[in-house]
């Protein structure tokens, strides 16, 4: 393999890591927030706001719905106005970001649904504000669940980022694919494929060690 | 303190709803302990929980500290919350925090500062003996000791008023008697109010000022506890004080206990006897005036609130003419007196 | 489907874009004049279709030009030749910043197809125009690791093909191939730099070895190369479709 | 037909360690019905665990009906564990089925066929009282009402041995009663072992053929119900006791109590007596011999597996000459007598 | 709009249907078999088999990591045994399928993980097997989380699908970039994606409602 290949590869890892580290943890951050916000107002939740819930549950399948390309191209503008640019490395965590969100949020929603009801009417009865309950009950409680939640969002980012690769942003999925795979080259498919694999199994076991931790149980 | 006022709660609509609570109308001075008791499925739980709106009621009008609950805004009505303290049926710990952070739990959110928090913690759990546990986490505690956890919790944020939901159930004998000796004294100290729910009859005798007994979702009783316990209304209150005295005749008892009577037979008698102080010499009475003995078989005689309590299965010995007489005479005391039947002389 | 040797349908893969829709004008002139069906199947990747040829899986394709087969035969030990020329689609270079090449500053960034041999036949265009140097100049396969010499410190992205017209915003320069130009409504008649005519990346209709005399194939090869279809790409594409065939026949024409 | 074998079992390592159980021994004789008691934490759970390795023990050894269970496959130990029914402490009730649906799933694992199935709850939704709520799911269920649904599920498989982790902490007296006697029931015409663990004292007395007392991982007691009940060998064991025949002095009592005594002044006694039949004519006795009247403030008399058991709290009412003398007496009977001090006369 | 072009974008709505719900079925239920081996064999669980546990794990991880493309490639052999060919609808469902099930396995580990210990335990005391307590107890309590799980992997496929078009599988995903953004045909793109977020909301709302059927509380 030439050494520019290696360099490539080197990179790319570093594209890769920056991407998928970028936008998971905004992406987390968002996505916490949006998949708390379609718990909480849920009917029969504690902030139940019925059509508030209607409304950002749409905005959530459209933001999964729309294949990444499109999304990437539609969010343009956006983009340019963030970034200066819609190309390459930083301009691509914008789309996997906005991708990134809707996936978490309904993941964490279906975590949070699996907190006991009592120990949200205990923090009531205690005269928890929302805010309390959501941060000193909820989010603990589900923690294990959200952090399996983080934890697959992270392992899709670094497939995603592949296709970010379109839109000159690199990565190990761009160099898989233009030089392992477009250019037959089984080397750099191979060896790429296994950093991916690696990384991945690096998400995973932090992931369920972080689970584990999270359970008391 | 507590003032509910035509409370109705129903679940489910259609055939499959059930009215766990039907009108119930209650009020629970401050500075008092209510007891509530019925069978399993009454409605206590919900009764409770309608206290501080963690359910709300389908009709009805709930006050506490003079404020009517139900027409307040949710910041005021957390607010109102700060001061109710409440102990779950099924404990509610978080998972995700320790002993000693379950306890902290309503101090923080009442923005309690860390040192303070420190500060409140260290008694409750010398209190309530979880001290070496203070550290583990729920899932590693037996089930006393997380009703434990979550008696404390409730007493940390220094309530006003402290609703339990068979707060010791799940506590061997001594514990629970500490546990009942810690609310007393709060409640006498600090004149914390207290509403709770229990199935045993020891523990609403030893700390309720008051009983309220509740049957289908109704409140078919309301009494200050002597009262109860000596004349209970409805016929499901004295099953709940019967249950309680437990005086059916022991086995062997009831395989020697003959129907008929006979001149080489005694008779056999089960007296209760309300708050009637005569009764308490009773036998030594009956020696002196008839010259029988009244052979004691089974006995629960008691104090409560001031009022003697109590049944009695005994055994008259002496000839069958004078036993007659004897059993004449209780009939004239204010007592209830019912044969049980009668056995064989053995001398 | 048709199976192998079935001489009343042929399984062709295509590019998805308007190179399809040329397909499918030959596919109706096949029907009508040789009751051949003409079964099309699009992809968007430029490996799947080779390889679902040499599968079998397909009975021929028409997306690529001869260097990149070379290639992939090389690679892969296939035996895959062309039955056919259809069309070429000469690269260009735009600009929505810059009016001629002259004017491009020093350091300007320059978009490039991601795919193996339009990449190349772009670095081969900067290299005609002496604008980078390249350690061979007739590599159809050259990456931009194959530039040795860049004397005016220009930034190379490469971006898929699709990707290219958006681009015009953000990067001084980007070579589009005509098939993404054309929807964008680029004219190569505006283009900075662009292929000349005479070059080897027109495009063909590719089967596997043995077959290329068999009726059906061509059947479709002249149903392909009918005035109809040369009509379409000129609807199509103005300018930036070059009938491969008619090339050909000009130059034997011209030789003659 | 439990046999545990130096059962030990450790949470946790290093200092965080809890040893649950500590060399426990146990024999459980089939067809009985075993108490186990003891402080919260002092290892029941655990140990009832043990029995069916839900709770592989640290180290011992534990049999049921003959067999070594630590020592059998997968397989074998399956279906050992069908005729071993459990109540958990906490249900353990499936969220995902109806009442009915949770009774019937020991029996779907048995493989007895649907229609048999059907053939076998509804008399334990009716024995349970309920059958109202059979399409009911757990979560609207009151406490009261899982703990009978647990209870009816381990019984479903009509299991050989019973294991009850408070299987009626949850429930008001009648129910205990109506279950206890099911229990009993079962107990007397199928030969069903029980083991289970309670810190309901009245729950040992009624239906306990033998008592083992845990303090700290450790069995202090094992002995006969009538045995543990009359004459309880260790301090704890005691203490249990007194917290269940639960004689403090009252309150209003304990605020006329005098140290001193005098003349004007009448002893009041603690009577303590482990089945000695003259005591229970003791007052009447009293009055004969020494003409005194035996003022019974408080008492509790019963018969537990054939023997008396009681306590009296009493006032001696006459001169204090004669009370002297009848002090003196009461000492040469097999009784215990302590003298709480001495009320004023009002006379 | 062309009647043609209706046409193609009325034939994407069934392709994509036809890839996603077959994909979708069969990813389900290996998905589910794989999350439930990954669970029972965890450290401390009751079919304890770390080694196997830690191959299966690894396994997973490559699912997970392998571009989608790239996998669709890699499998092309295994893909012409089964269905003759590896192009088009049908073919597509392979690798499609293949990308589901680590992902729903994932996904479905994680519910489990919330199933109460003391549930199986009650289960153990009843004598279950351990096919038993799978059938019976795991996936029934576990319910709520795998339709969660299920519902977010069938929304993934309808993106997924898009990817698919590059070999020759069509579907609307292929139809929103090759008609609608490559030729700037603002009509298709805008129809395409309103029918897949559409879709989305479709299979988001039955999902919903399933979760609330399978929750009892
Ligand atoms: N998984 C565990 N990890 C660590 N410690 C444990 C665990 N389970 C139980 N313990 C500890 O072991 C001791 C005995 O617990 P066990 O549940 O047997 O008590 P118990 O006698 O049943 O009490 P209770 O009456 O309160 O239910 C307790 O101190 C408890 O905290
Ligand atoms: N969420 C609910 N949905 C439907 N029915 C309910 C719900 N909660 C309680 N119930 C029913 O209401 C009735 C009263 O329940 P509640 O929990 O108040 O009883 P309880 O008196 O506390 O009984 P226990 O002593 O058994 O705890 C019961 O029949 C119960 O099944
Ligand atoms: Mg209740
Ligand atoms: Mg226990």
């Amino acid at each position: 393999m030439s050494s520019a290949m290696i360099e490539r590869i080197v990179n790319a890892v570093f594209e890769t890591l920056y991407m998928v580290i970028l936008s998971g943890f905004i992406g987390t951050v968002l996505g916490v927030a949006m998949g708390v916000a379609l718990y909480i107002t849920r009917r029969g939740n504690f902030l139940e706001r019925p059509l508030f819930n209607r409304v950002l549950s749409i905005i959530v399948n459209i933001g999964r719905s729309v294949p990444f390309i499109i999304l990437a191209l539609a969010i343009v503008p956006f983009t340019q106005l963030l970034v200066g640019t819609f190309i390459g490395n930083t301009a691509a965590v914008v789309p996997l970001t906005l991708a990134a969100i809707p996936f978490v949020a309904r993941l964490v929603e279906g975590a949070l649904l699996e907190v006991p009801d009592g120990l949200i009417e205990a923090a009531q009865a205690m005269g928890a504000t929302p805010q309390q309950i959501i941060f000193r009950v909820l989010l603990p409680e589900a923690a294990a669940g959200i952090i399996t939640a983080i934890t697959v969002t992270f392992i899709s980012l670094i497939g995603y980022s592949a296709m970010a690769g379109g839109i000159g942003a690199g990565g190990l999925g761009a160099v898989a694919i233009n030089y392992g795979y477009n250019r037959y080259d089984t080397g750099v498919m191979l060896i790429t494929v296994i950093i991916m694999i690696v990384m991945v199994q690096g998400i995973q076991t932090l992931g369920d060690r972080l689970v584990r931790r999270a359970q008391h149980r | 303190m507590i003032q509910l006022d035509n409370v109705t709660r129903i679940f489910g609509q259609g055939t499959a709803a059930v009215r766990a609570l039907d009108d119930v109308s209650l009020h629970v001075p401050a500075g008092s302990i209510t007891g509530v008791i019925g069978t399993s499925g009454a409605g206590k739980s919900t009764l409770i929980r309608c206290v501080n709106l963690l359910e709300r009621p389908t009709s009805g009008c709930v006050s506490v500290d003079g404020t009517d609950l139900t027409s307040l805004a949710e910041r005021d009505l957390r607010r109102a919350r700060h001061d109710i303290g409440m102990i779950f049926q099924h404990f509610n710990l978080l998972n995700s925090r320790t002993v000693r952070g379950n306890i902290a739990l309503p101090l923080e959110l009442m923005g309690v500062t860390r040192s303070d928090i420190q500060a409140r913690i260290d008694p409750l759990l010398e209190l309530t003996g979880l001290s070496g546990r203070a550290d583990a986490w729920p899932a590693t505690l037996s089930g006393g000791q997380k009703q434990r956890v979550a008696i404390a919790r409730a007493l940390a944020s220094r309530p006003k008023l402290l609703l339990c939901d068979e707060a010791t159930s799940a506590l061997d004998p001594q514990t629970t008697a500490s546990i009942l000796t810690l609310l007393r004294d709060i409640n006498d100290q600090l004149g914390l109010t207290i509403l709770l729910i229990t199935h045993e009859m020891e523990v609403v005798r030893n700390i309720c000022d008051r009983v309220a007994l509740l049957s289908e979702g109704r409140i078919i009783e309301h009494a200050a506890t002597g009262e109860f316990f000596t004349r209970p209304a409805s016929t499901e209150g004295r099953s709940f004080l019967n249950d309680y005295l437990e005086l059916p005749p022991s086995r062997s008892l009831q395989q020697r206990l003959l129907s008929e009577p006979a001149e080489d037979r005694h008779p056999v008698v089960r007296l209760t006897f309300h708050d009637d102080s005569a009764a308490r010499v009773l036998a030594s009475n009956l020696a002196r005036r008839f010259d029988v003995d009244l052979a004691i078989l089974q006995s629960r005689i008691e104090e409560v609130r001031g009022r003697t309590l109590g049944l009695m299965i005994a055994e008259i010995i002496g000839p069958a003419s004078r036993t007659r007489q004897v059993l004449e005479h209780l009939h004239t005391l204010e007592l209830d007196v019912e044969i049980l039947g009668h056995v064989q002389r053995h001398d | 489907g048709g199976s192998e040797g079935d001489d009343q349908t042929v399984r062709v893969g295509t590019i998805a874009g308007p190179e399809t829709e040329l397909m499918q004008e030959a596919k109706r002139i096949a029907q009508e004049q040789y009751g051949l069906e003409v079964e099309i199947t699009e992809f968007n990747d430029y490996v799947s279709p080779n390889v679902a040829l040499a599968n079998g899986n397909l009975d021929a394709n028409a997306y690529q030009h001869q260097p990149y087969l070379d290639s992939m035969n090389s690679d892969r030990g296939w035996d895959l030749v062309a039955a056919g020329k259809t069309f070429l689609y000469p690269i260009g270079a735009y600009s929505k910043k810059y009016d001629a090449i002259d004017s491009i500053p020093d350091g300007t960034t320059i978009a490039l197809p991601n795919d193996p041999s339009n990449e190349a036949r772009s670095l081969l265009i900067l290299a005609r125009n002496n604008l980078i140097e390249l350690k061979d100049a007739s590599d159809p396969l050259a990456t931009p690791d194959d530039i040795t010499a860049n004397p005016h410190n220009f930034r190379i992205v490469e971006l898929d093909a699709a990707q290219l017209p958006r681009s015009l915003s953000d990067v001084g320069l980007a070579f589009i191939n005509n098939t993404f130009a054309e929807p964008a409504g680029l004219k190569l008649d505006d283009a900075l730099l662009r292929e000349s005519p005479d070059s080897p990346y027109v495009n063909l209709i590719v089967v596997q070895q043995g077959d290329q005399d068999k009726p059906a194939i061509r059947h479709l090869v002249k149903a392909f190369q009918s005035p109809a279809v040369a009509d379409k790409a000129r609807e199509l594409f103005g300018s930036g479709a070059i009938a491969g065939w008619q090339t050909d026949e000009a130059s034997s024409e011209q030789a003659r």
